[in-house]
């Protein structure tokens, strides 16, 4: 519902004070999970996400298996309760949608030809959802498959800009991406800066568009700093334990 | 897949030949227990709960709703878990299979028989207008005894819920057009309100192997477990729901010791419990 | 619908005439079907169900299979038209664990090791339903199992016991399940005693559940004599035959 | 599973052209056929029906429902069909394969188009409540002419079924608030009174193997046909519905003999059934 | 709905100016699409029914394979589109019973025994229907399938005849499908004039039945020279490209 | 299947050094596009385009419906693509897979985001009554590139479509007696009318593969194409959506350079959609 009357700045600061091109605050944990090969729970902004990385292990049902590489299967989903009105269990094309781009852009990062016919899981659970989920899911998969020690190019890393009352910002929140003008989620190689992720919903000039893609590579850098700590305090615990 | 349970069996048998458990527990105590609370700020109510390295989230939703005819001033409730792959390299994704019909099944009846949910006061215009309680169990981490962390962090959320009012109120006020009886309701009950609800029981569940019958079985003992017990007991010690699981049988005597054990230990949980709601 | 104003006890008696351990009239029938390995049809008040077992035979799909032992599959299923109001044909989640906690109760009693790879399939029909068709269609199962032929250490048999009105009594009829306090399910291997099935809703002391399951058990007995007599009456028909 | 098949066929197509079938009867007869009526109380109506070892069981439901748009003064009916594992080592579970959809679809059209449910007569009120009556078919034991079982089964559950009006009333009465008119509809119909239909026509199916056609195939006859055909009549022999089935053809003159074989048995069914449900 | 008002004759002419043994106007065009081993485009009427045949191939899954013979796995569909109210997506009853007897009317007239263990698929789609949707399908899969150059005995064809206010007529349309009294659809092989598919709804006397079906059959072999028609001017075209 | 690929890479990676494509197209030129509107008598409004040997067809079809709780005052549109077995040896029966999802939702984006249709226009009651649009997708032929063919036969099927007045006529005067207002809109819309709509923008695909990008990518060259980018610009040239796809990369100066070129072939086949469409 796009409603004239709300205001997404004042006193240019963005309503959760933000300036245009601050991040909302992220935590990001590794090594969180029992079960799981790898594992990574985050939260940015009021979104909380836990990541469970299983494999490499033996594809299965066999007929999915490559006899040259692993397949990728991430999985995103949104818990019932993540969300204001509650969303029914199980995939919906939103979900499975999204679990497809995530899927190709973890394969490109991915060394994936050391191990043919497996298969590598990524199971992304949205626990509480709040604008650019997809993003932080992404992020966390990164963190999880480090942690599984999956041999990988890079740590691939997502951040999305967009356009709020005719400005550009850096990662939207609940309000500006509910009643915002345009949304550009990306995901980036930060060692080569490649592109493996974007889409865009809303209106850019072609302007626009070359400055948001910028914000949103710059706010892939810095979140990347912060999931490359988190991957060291996981392993400096672990050798504290040792 | 055959092998490891079989030498699984061995080790742990041995063990408790000699009175002990792999994690050094005794055979009626449960692991570490971790309630938090308001986990999920997107829920009416919600709570993290671990048993030892199991570790499982609960959310409350709640939304409107029609009754069913043949109870038409009552909310309705609905639990649902998933065993979603995250928890288990086991689980698969895909519509819920038997163990986690199960699951939400026995946590379901365990607060609808037991009536923790006082139903009648969440009818908003009777016959027509009533709220629906949605439990979602969502299973994170898996190393054993999934009935007791679910239920206690279905409790522990409904416990926390609130009626979200506020949220729910633009949609009130127009069904008030053709109700006008909402309008008391909302006099009544002008903002977000704590959910209703009698005192719940608590559920401790046991598994035998061989001759030993251990409560809060961890993964590698459910794994060898020949049965398994599941007995919810209220404050006063009653018996409020019961279920029975695995291909293995119990003797009479040996329902009847788990039972008094579970009364003990459900006595703990509940302090535990009721001081992290704040009751 | 819980009703203070209904009665469940009339000058000492149920609703139905019975005394606190009467159970309700039973009617057992083996070898009623001409397709099936094995076969029951059990009237148990007003509960009609039908029992069809087809097995051992190969496990399918083959990824089912034990190669250790026989796999059972118990499908508990009610007709479209068994119910006050129409149900939707196929499982629902009361169905679903309903067959299986009845395959995990009929694996104990039946000789698996016999049979590795294959499966014993023990479809579960009530035709009509009025309280307690778990148990009637377990206790089906039991001579539909034997009239198969197939090994087992002993015919599992069930009987619930309940509270109503503050009362133990036995085995629940339709309004005293729907108005009682306390309703308890078991199924016993009636030669040893040990108890294969046990749930129980509701509320009972201690001392209550004590003797509601003793209640149960002997229950559970006196429905096995039945089974037994059926089974006899069947090969007598048979010798006949001959 | 291609051997026994190739014997039978060997073994049936001898015994035919010497004019037998394995069971002795005569290629226009019918095995035994029995009827029982009133089979599950719970049914608004309900018949239990065998021909030979075959075996089905059928049960009429009825519901208050809403109209179709384009149809705001007819009942509704619906029919379903489950080839349940019970009556057959072949049959799964599982949703309704092919062979349960056009068995549950023929009985359907046998019903619809013939028009034997008044379907006028259960308009409650116009364009907004009318009875929805469902068929449900229960294959117990299958041993060969399904169609004929199900559709005879059907015909004597709905011919013995009362409309529910004293298990629906609460419901009536409160939906009076809203459409006074039912307060004219119960004055009519005060208590359960006869669903009323029309007469029914019979099907009757017929299977061709080699150079013969047999009457009520047993299943060792259908294992082997090459075509079927099902053709239902009414008391005037008039044609009201058919369908031919399987992967073989029909001359002309097949068809319009096994018609008269068609009209010939249903007949004799006929008389049976009115015989049975009091007509 | 019947409707008593609604006329389908007018000075002795059906609603769209037809005599009763009438077809509608058929246009049949083989070989319209790029990628399917045989294709067709029919409209008859204001049915528009694209086919496109895939095979002989293999069979998958595997064990739906016959090793003495293909298999034929006809697949009817609407278009969600096709209808007046739209139709959901997806095979619904309907179509899977249309779908049966059309694959068996084609097993007959295939030379299935030439390809063990593959299958034959012929997907018809219905983008606009007006009556007789199934006649048409089968006959368009008829014209795709000579073009797939599979090995038949014959081209099969189908018609339907019916009858309204009493009379006997020819290919029902829209209308006198609606309100009309019987309708039979049939299907021939025109070589033998032996009968693949026969359905009847409605209500004849055995006169009239013998009536209709003889003029069911006409009007196939009629369809059938417009099926023949096609198929020569697909190879002209084919010859004078080369 | 590994072979092919490997054989296809190779030769079309030889002659992409050659500045050549296999089917003489330069690298930023469509194959010939054809649009047919009115295909579909039933529907709303309908298209079949072909793009080269790509054959889609669309279709619009209308009806009566709620509004979401959340939009009382807008109308709904959906939008479903079938990636059905005709079109392809390799597309599948059943339910929709991740392909036939993400091309649906893009089709669904370039319509729902850049606002075309002005939903707030297709209001009959506020809050109780609106109209839906379904947009239906149906490929035909396979031969690359279904992204830009689903969604030009979209826009042409949604540019060319009447709502249908007429036909829901009967179903809207019966509503009046509950919905005064529908009165209302009854003057105003006596009969058919063309469906409002905003300038559409045009969806434009690239693909890559080695170090070449081409537009307009055929079969082959979706076989081996690394990554994938549709680029949707208005008339103005702004960007109103973007889809990448594929699990290989693209650099920011590819992007742009493919953004520029989208924009180029969008103003085009603009032109050619409403010289069809007759605007």
């Amino acid at each position: 519902m796009k409603n004239d009357n709300i205001k997404l700045f004042r006193d240019g600061k963005r309503v959760d004070g933000r300036a245009t091109d601050d991040l909302r605050p992220i935590k990001i944990e590794a090594g969180v999970l029992h079960r799981a090969d790898g594992s990574c729970y985050l939260e940015w902004g009021g979104n909380k996400i836990m990541v469970a990385v299983y494999g490499p292990r033996e594809a299965i049902p066999r007929h999915t298996q490559n006899h040259l590489r692993a397949i990728v299967n991430a999985r995103y989903n949104m818990a019932a309760f993540s969300v204001e009105d509650r969303k029914r269990p199980g995939p919906d094309r939103r979900s499975r949608e999204i679990s497809k781009v995530i899927s190709e852009a973890l394969e490109k990062i991915l060394l994936l030809e050391k191990f043919p016919r497996a298969s590598i899981d990524v199971n992304i659970e949205v626990l509480n959802a709040e604008a650019g989920t997809r993003c932080a899911g992404l992020t966390a998969a990164g963190v999880a498959l480090a942690d599984a020690g999956i041999p990988m190019k890079d740590i691939p890393v997502a951040c999305a800009a967009g356009k709020i009352e005719g400005q550009l910002v850096l990662d939207l929140g609940k309000e500006e991406d509910n009643y915002g003008d345009a949304d550009l989620p990306v995901a980036i190689s930060p060692r080569t800066g490649e592109i493996l992720l974007l889409q865009m919903d809303g209106h850019l000039t072609f302007d626009e568009f070359e400055k948001a893609l910028d914000m949103a590579i710059k706010g892939c850098n810095k979140v990347s700093e912060l999931q490359k700590a988190a991957i060291i305090q996981k392993y400096k615990v672990e050798l504290e334990v040792e | 897949m055959t092998i490891t349970p079989s030498i699984k069996r061995e080790y742990l048998s041995k063990l408790a030949s000699q009175g002990k458990r792999a994690d050094n527990r005794k055979f009626g105590d449960y692991r570490p227990i971790k309630i938090e609370i308001g986990y999920i700020p997107k829920a009416e109510g919600s709570a993290r709960v671990k048993i030892g390295n199991t570790q499982v989230v609960a959310g409350v939703k709640m939304d409107l709703g029609d009754p069913y005819p043949d109870t038409p001033d009552s909310g309705v409730m609905t639990t649902a878990a998933e065993m979603i792959p995250m928890a288990s390299p086991d689980f698969e994704s895909g519509p819920p299979r038997e163990d986690a019909i199960e699951l939400a099944r026995v946590v379901d009846r365990g607060i609808r028989e037991s009536e923790i949910i006082e139903v009648e006061k969440l009818c908003i215009v009777p016959g027509e207008k009533i709220w629906m309680i949605f439990i979602d169990i969502h299973i994170i981490d898996y190393d054993g005894n999934l009935f007791d962390a679910a239920s206690l962090a279905s409790l522990a959320a409904l416990m926390t819920a609130n009626v979200p009012i506020q949220r729910i109120k633009p949609m009130l006020e127009k069904l008030q057009e053709r109700y006008p009886e909402i309008g008391n309701y909302l006099k009544e009950h002008p903002d977000n309100y704590t959910l209703p609800l009698r005192e719940p029981p608590i559920s401790c569940t046991s598994a035998k192997f061989g001759n030993v019958i251990v409560m809060d079985p961890s993964l590698d003992e459910e794994e060898i477990a020949e049965a398994r017990l599941t007995v919810a007991t209220d404050e006063k010690g009653d018996i409020r729901a019961m279920q029975k699981g695995l291909n293995g049988s119990f003797t009479v005597d040996e329902i009847k010791k788990v039972i008094k054990a579970s009364i003990d230990n459900g006595k703990k949980i509940r302090e535990e419990l009721y001081k992290i709601v704040g009751k």
